[in-house]
């Protein structure tokens, strides 16, 4: 069964997703269990997979029995190894974790809740696992629709904000699709290794810079990256924190992942850092998003939207380690992928857990929260010190990786604005906890609550937050490990 | 140097790490809960304690606990100076948490159980820090230290306790990510290592220049060492409840910020580097401008735990005075002096606190003649501050008796100077209280009648610490040896 | 001259696309009325499908279904070049399928932000939420 | 707005035309796009699937994976019409006038707040924004629909011979029920499919291509691998790819069919179902 | 295949797109964008695309018409552009 494993870890939440938007019309208690089944058993195989990998090394999977470039096959290699089971284990913590917020917001369309989270999931697996061109625009449009669809149901602006990231992510897709197009033109294949083997005689040709870089952008529009990043605060922040706490994490890191995976497969690195000399620009505009980011969040007086522009500053993070192009930087973007997702996994299921109970996520919303949810805010605490950046907690080591890289790239000002990020940061969460800390609990909303008592969120969504904050610290822990035999083997050797 | 592979310094660390589930466990039940807290600081004294013959011995103690990075480990290294520290810090953890008890129930204080637990964090990243074996495992627990105290400092919860909370993380967080993290990835890419070594692993890389900006990056970036103009966090940092403010802002925070310094300008650029820099010169004259500064200021000063803080300042540069002195009498010194004035100055700070759980009054100006209500604590702040100013008999003596030798060592005579004057100011401080405490007749309704000493909690620890420090002048064995061993390996002397 | 008028006519596929794209694209941007918007998108997409089939085009071939008799002589041998490159149609119904399933939730989308603000135009809904 | 949206326009444009001169010639048979995976496709399929129609074979054989995700995009596009729109009976407001009408005569009367109308088979509950549908449209398309449904069936079984396929049969299907749906009033049409049929028929379309997927992968061969099929079917496996294929074509085309009325009725009558187009 | 034709069917197809985005009437636009995609679909037929010419047609053509025509039905028709 285990050489199995590459179709079983997409097509397991296809098929739940399916049985649950059946059940979902037959008896809806079915559906949260076969989806915690199916998300358990996508978890496990993508464990599985890592394992394989660093067994055997890379795996491919035809599907269909057609062997590549005729038929679509999956690339299991060291990089995306590492990524899928960090997609899949926080898909399904989330999933485990938000079962009493879905059923508070659609108490009657649990079946289609369930259907479109699964749905999302099998697209970002899929995308991660694919090893051919188009089959990643198919599954980037299942992983944008099931988004907008969860994204959608919010707060009285969450329509506007998902419609206006409607437009931008089919842009972005379409532009990546163009760019397939465009190597599709020059090469014939739609392979990436495939296409990978082809380009060498053809760097020079307009048409592959072309495609690189509407590629790129395309890929940038989807994952926010500074001057396309306006869709994203709005679009995040209204809506409901069950589909936010999975968006969130999960989205822009697999976006990014797309960006390293064409940069490093199909583009090879001798092409995108030697043949084109873009990547001093684009570490700049980097520079620029972390900055923006971090101001930008320090003029929120509102949690959720605070977070989702330091969702930003960390894209620009990712992005800019990705084009110091230098082994350091890649490793820290790469490495910083697994971070973030778990990191903002950890402060966006906080935000749900303070809705589910306080019904707000305003700083007003948040006065005296220590003594009132202590768990949930002790977990904010080991969030907030891993996006500072503070060791054992793994935001520290990526964050190490990518100024290790930035100095030996000789680009100080990359340096510089990780520095400030980290100091801003520091201000941020500061301030938040100011308030939970110092300003007496106010009641809120009618929702009554003698002062001082002391009043947690459920047990089962408590329980995952704090598993989440303990894997922060065990992850930072074990960076060297995770180096050492992952990451190391993931970035080509000829990249120094 | 032979080195042995043993767990007891992660112990060592652990042992107040595992003791806060006890406590928040505890937290209903006061008397148990500090029953927890003494057992800890006993245990944790006597794992340190027993590693001392080893280290004695010249031996060294190393623990790995993982390898986060390539080249570079989470690492624990038990040497002399940590050790001396770790003896300071975690024996005195014993005496305060008993006085602890008495102050705060004495002033039936909010929330004990995280002052508690917070404190127990604050101790274990303080041993963390003495233990750490590179620059990587200093700066974990050294922002540890950080954080584990700003509840304690914003433990009253007002207004002031925000804004000086603020201040003390702008000055302590701001420092250490904007000069010490970038400082040491530098470093990093620089050497490829950042283990400690005796002679300093920056040597023979780097340019001059970087070398230099690096070294004062360092030396600002832990700002905990209160050096001008990185200091005003300290006086701030005094509305924390009293035993807060003796232990970690007389013994640990602070201590932890000099001994950083020591520790990475012995360890990560070594004496030879720094005397062929000529980088010894600027340092000691920023101290020497601190150790004035501060006790001119705290001439001025009517709070009597605001007068200690700038004592506290003035009193720290002389360590790194002795450090940067790098001659082998200052550095004894500039070591010995963090024991010296740790037992001195937490002395003093348990006599402001038992006055003030005592009488309630906070001003030099309102405690005239209170000698004669609590003649015991006064006694006690007697002998307190003279160990501060250094004279016999009292342990400050030896400290400071050594920093003279030292700068004499180094041909150094305007620090000889300096120390006589500060000598004088800090006498220039305290004496006048102790004179009014002792001889004026307090005029009537300054103090209601009946006001008698503090519960027995509070001054039995002050009547220990004095004696240990009076103890000290005849029998600095321990620490001196430590020192000399340290400084034998630093410099070969 | 004559080169360009030839390259224009040699490729004048490819530029009616871009500037169907290019059409698309500004009305997503510029255009103020979410519908509009949405009109936009899809020329968008429609462009790039026409880009697509523009690919497989090739001279002298017919549409890509093989003539077959049946019964054993069902198979006689088959020239790639007689028949048009099929991978592109096929990308493309898929393409055409997404098209029209962003399509109907955009819309659906659309008839949500009608019901909150009673308007279609960005501009009037975002003065309504200022006014909030 | 407009100067950004034109400068982003026109460099885009610039950056497209600049590239497009590197393209081969249009339609030039020696292109790489026709020279190198297409040769395979046309000379092969017909020994490797039996599909004379090559755009089908590839579509539902060679690439069989994309398809089966772009009916679970269209899938997916349903049920977020659904999740969004739908409004339940419970958050349903009530209008504050009711309004039946009489089937027979047509007669349409209205009712204040809280008076309702027992329940008969002669009154029906409508609109307000009722219209009362056209009696040549209803006619006419009653004579279309069956016709139009006709040549959707036929249209997905000879998709391995002509032009079509599951997905453009489903359409038609579907379209014709939206015609049913327009010249009569939603009511009617959600009479003859009902709202739980469709969502379940939606599921159950995409579930018949997956799971002819999965039983390739339980037939120890890997997924969407047909001719594991042969067993099953009692042929030799370039037939069973055949088939396969037929069956996944239906599967498709039951899914499309649904989607398209599912998305319909949602967005037609805005989610309540009580009045359409 | 003609390319005078093809050119026609071309500039049409421009034509109708901005037509579809001119017209100050949602409906009216919707009704244009359904004869853009026919012309597409014409136009792709020529090109020998006939499996996408014909989905065309029917989905481009067809029932994004009806979703078009639906929506607005639903919301309004008046636009300021």
């Amino acid at each position: 069964m285990s050489e199995q494993y590459p179709a079983l870890l997409v097509v397991v939440p296809l098929l739940s997703a399916l049985v649950v938007s059946i059940a979902g019309w037959v008896n809806k208690r079915l559906c949260f269990p076969i989806a915690v089944a199916a998300l358990g058993v996508a978890a496990w195989s993508a464990v599985g997979l890592l394992l394989r990998v660093l067994d055997k090394g890379v795996i491919v999977y035809k599907l269909g029995g057609w062997s590549p470039p005729m038929g679509i096959a999956y690339y299991i290699d060291y990089l995306n190894g590492l990524v899928l089971p960090v997609v899949a284990i926080v898909a399904f913590i989330n999933l485990i974790a938000n079962k009493k917020a879905v059923e508070q917001q659609f108490p009657d369309k649990i079946g289609p809740f369930y259907t479109l989270y699964l749905l999302m999931v099998t697209g970002l697996l899929g995308i991660v696992v694919t090893g051919d061109a188009f089959n990643l625009y198919v599954l980037l449009e299942i992983a944008a629709l099931t988004g907008y669809g969860l994204l959608a149901m919010g707060e009285e602006r969450a329509p506007l904000a998902t419609l206006n990231y409607l437009y931008m992510g089919t842009i972005g897709a379409c532009f990546y699709l163009l760019g397939v197009g465009y190597l599709y033109i020059v090469t014939g294949s739609l392979n990436m290794v495939d296409i990978a083997r082809l380009l060498p005689p053809l760097y020079q040709s307009k048409a592959v810079l072309a495609a690189f870089i509407i590629c790129m952008v395309g890929v940038w529009l989807k994952m926010a990256f500074f001057p396309l990043h306006a869709w994203l605060p709005n679009a995040y922040t209204y809506a409901n924190s069950a589909a936010s706490s999975l968006i969130a994490p999960l989205v822009t890191k697999v976006m990014i992942y797309v960006m390293i995976r064409l940069i490093l497969t199909v583009f090879t690195p001798e092409f995108v850092f030697t043949t084109l000399a873009l990547s001093n620009a684009v570490v700049w505009l980097a520079v620029i998003a972390i900055v923006m980011g971090a101001v930008l969040a320090l003029a929120e007086r509102n949690l959720k939207k605070m977070l989702t522009y330091i969702v930003v500053a960390e894209v620009g993070y990712m992005v800019g380690g990705a084009w110091l192009g230098n082994r350091d930087g890649m490793t820290g973007a790469i490495l910083h992928i697994v971070n973030d997702a778990l990191m903002t996994l950890c402060v966006f299921m906080v935000v749900g857990n303070i809705v589910y109970k306080v019904k707000g996520y305003a700083f007003e919303d948040l006065k005296g929260l220590f003594r009132k949810m202590p768990f949930t805010m002790g977990a904010l605490v080991i969030g907030a010190m891993s996006i500072i950046g503070v060791p054992p907690t793994c935001g520290f080591f990526s964050k190490w990786y990518l100024i290790v890289g930035a100095i030996s790239a000789g680009h100080y000002g990359f340096m510089a604005a990780l520095i400030f990020s980290s100091m801003v940061s520091v201000v941020l969460f500061f301030r938040v906890f100011e308030i939970c800390y110092f300003e007496p609990f106010a009641d809120h909303h009618g929702h009554d609550n003698h002062p001082g008592g002391m009043d947690e969120a459920p047990v089962s969504m408590v329980v995952p937050l704090l598993i989440v904050a303990v894997i922060l610290i065990l992850v930072g822990l074990y960076t060297g490990d995770i180096v050492n035999h992952v990451i190391q083997f993931a970035i080509p050797e000829t990249m120094v | 140097m032979e080195t042995i592979i043993s767990i007891k310094p992660l112990l060592a660390i652990l042992v107040s790490l595992l003791v806060v589930p006890l406590l928040v466990l505890s937290g209903k039940r006061p008397n148990v809960r500090e029953a927890c807290t003494f057992l800890a600081a006993a245990v944790k004294f006597l794992i340190i304690l027993s590693m001392v013959p080893v280290i004695l011995n010249g031996t060294q103690i190393v623990y790995t606990i993982a390898e986060v990075i390539p080249g570079v480990a989470i690492k624990l290294r038990v040497d002399a100076f940590g050790m001396l520290f770790a003896l300071v810090s975690s024996s005195l953890w014993i005496v305060t948490s008993a006085y602890s008890i008495g102050y705060m129930r004495g002033l039936k204080e909010h929330s004990q159980t995280r002052y508690f637990c917070f404190f127990a964090l604050a101790l274990s990243a303080t041993i963390g820090v003495a233990f750490s074996a590179n620059l990587l495992t200093l700066y974990l627990f050294y922002e540890m230290l950080s954080f584990a105290t700003y509840p304690l400092v914003t433990h009253h919860q007002d207004r002031e306790a925000r804004s000086s909370g603020r201040k003390y993380l702008l000055y302590i967080v701001g420092t250490s990510i904007g000069f010490v993290l970038p400082a040491m990835l530098i470093s990093y890419s620089l050497a490829g290592t950042l283990d400690f070594s005796s002679q300093g692993f920056l040597a023979g890389t780097g340019s001059k220049t970087l070398i230099s900006i690096l070294c004062f990056m360092f030396l600002f970036g832990f700002a905990k060492a209160a050096i001008m103009p990185f200091h005003s966090w300290l006086p701030a940092a005094m509305v924390a409840p009293t035993p807060v403010s003796a232990l970690l802002h007389a013994v640990a925070v602070v201590k932890v910020g000099v001994f950083c310094v020591a520790r990475v300008l012995t360890g990560v650029f070594g004496t030879d580097l720094l005397l062929s820099l000529n980088l010894g010169v600027p340092i000691i004259y920023i101290a020497s401008f601190t150790i004035m500064a501060g006790s001119l200021i705290a001439l001025s000063q009517d709070n009597l735990k605001r007068l200690l803080a700038f004592s506290t300042i003035a009193q720290l540069s002389y360590i790194v005075l002795g450090i940067g002195l790098l001659s082998p009498k200052g550095m004894t010194g500039g070591m010995l002096h963090i024991a010296m004035h740790a037992f001195g100055k937490i002395t003093l700070f348990f006599c402001a606190g038992a006055i003030f759980v005592a009488t309630g009054k906070k001003n030099i100006s309102e405690m005239i003649g209170i000698g004669r209500r609590m003649p015991v604590t006064m006694a006690a702040f007697f002998i307190g501050s003279l160990s501060i100013i250094g004279m016999p008999p009292c342990g400050g003596f030896i400290s400071k008796w050594y920093l003279v030798l030292g700068s004499l060592q180094a041909h150094q005579m305007p620090i000889l100077f300096v120390l006589l004057t500060s000598s004088l100011l800090n006498a220039a401080y305290f004496m006048p209280f102790v004179y009014k405490a002792f001889f004026c007749r307090p005029e009537d309704a300054m103090f209601e009648n009946k006001v008698q000493e503090a519960p027995a909690f509070c001054v039995v620890p002050l009547v220990i610490t004095a004696t240990i420090s009076v103890i000290l002048l005849f029998y600095p064995q321990p620490f001196l040896r430590l020192a000399r061993i340290m400084v034998q390996s630093i410099t070969g002397v | 001259m004559t080169d360009l008028i030839s390259m224009v006519v040699a490729k004048y596929n490819f530029w009616i696309y871009i500037t169907l794209m290019m059409i698309g694209l500004y009305a997503i941007i510029a255009k103020n009325n979410l519908v509009k918007k949405i009109v936009g998108m899809n020329i968008f997409q429609t462009a790039i499908i026409l880009f697509y089939v523009s690919i497989s085009v090739k001279k002298g071939a017919t549409i890509p279904i093989l003539e077959h008799g049946h019964g054993p002589d069902a198979h006689h041998v088959v020239h790639a070049a007689d028949y048009i490159n099929p991978l592109p149609h096929v990308l493309m119904l898929t393409a055409i399928v997404v098209g029209v399933a962003t399509l109907g939730v955009a819309l659906a989308l659309a008839i949500k932000v009608y019901d909150n603000y009673g308007t279609l135009e960005e501009d009037e809904i975002l003065a309504q939420i200022r006014e909030k | 707005m407009k100067i950004i949206g034109l400068i982003i326009t026109f460099l885009t444009g610039a950056l497209l035309f600049y590239a497009a001169d590197d393209f081969p010639a249009w339609s030039d048979p020696a292109s790489p796009a026709s020279t190198y995976l297409s040769p395979h496709f046309i000379e092969k399929t017909m020994e490797e699937t039996s599909v004379p129609n090559i755009v089908t074979a590839v579509l539902a054989d060679y690439r069989g994976f994309d398809t089966m995700f772009e009916t679970a995009v269209i899938f997916s596009a349903g049920v977020v019409c659904f999740f969004l729109l739908r409004i339940s009976r419970r958050e349903e407001e009530e209008p504050e006038t009711r309004s039946y009408r009489h089937v027979l005569t047509g007669v349409t009367i209205q009712l204040k707040e809280g008076h309702k109308m027992p329940p008969s088979a002669d009154f029906e509950r409508i609109d307000s924004m009722w219209t009362p549908p056209d009696l040549i449209i209803k006619t006419g398309c009653r004579l279309m629909i069956p016709f139009v449904q006709l040549f959707a069936l036929y249209v997905i079984a000879h998709g391995h011979h002509s032009p079509g396929g599951g997905f453009q049969g489903g359409v038609i299907l579907g379209a014709s029920f939206i015609l049913l749906a327009i010249s009569h009033d939603p009511t009617t049409a959600v009479r003859r499919t009902s709202e739980k049929l469709i969502g379940i028929l939606c599921a159950v379309g995409v579930l018949i291509y997956a799971g002819t997927g999965a039983l390739c992968l339980l037939l120890k061969l890997n997924f969407l691998d047909y001719s594991a099929l042969a067993g099953i079917l009692h042929v030799d496996p370039i037939t069973a790819r055949s088939h396969g294929i037929l069956i996944v074509e239906i599967g498709v085309g039951i899914a499309v069919l649904a989607t398209m009325i599912w998305i319909y009725n949602n967005i037609s009558s805005a989610g309540r179902y009580r009045q359409g187009l | 295949m003609i390319w005078q034709i093809d050119l026609a069917i071309l500039t049409l197809v421009v034509v109708a797109a901005i037509g579809a985005l001119m017209v100050k009437d949602l409906l009216g636009a919707s009704v244009l964008f359904g004869s853009y995609s026919f012309m597409m679909c014409l136009l792709w037929s020529i090109m020998g695309a006939v499996d996408v010419a014909f989905t065309e047609a029917s989905v481009g053509a067809g029932v994004s018409t009806v979703l078009f025509v639906a929506a607005v039905f639903r919301t309004t028709r008046r636009t300021k552009d």
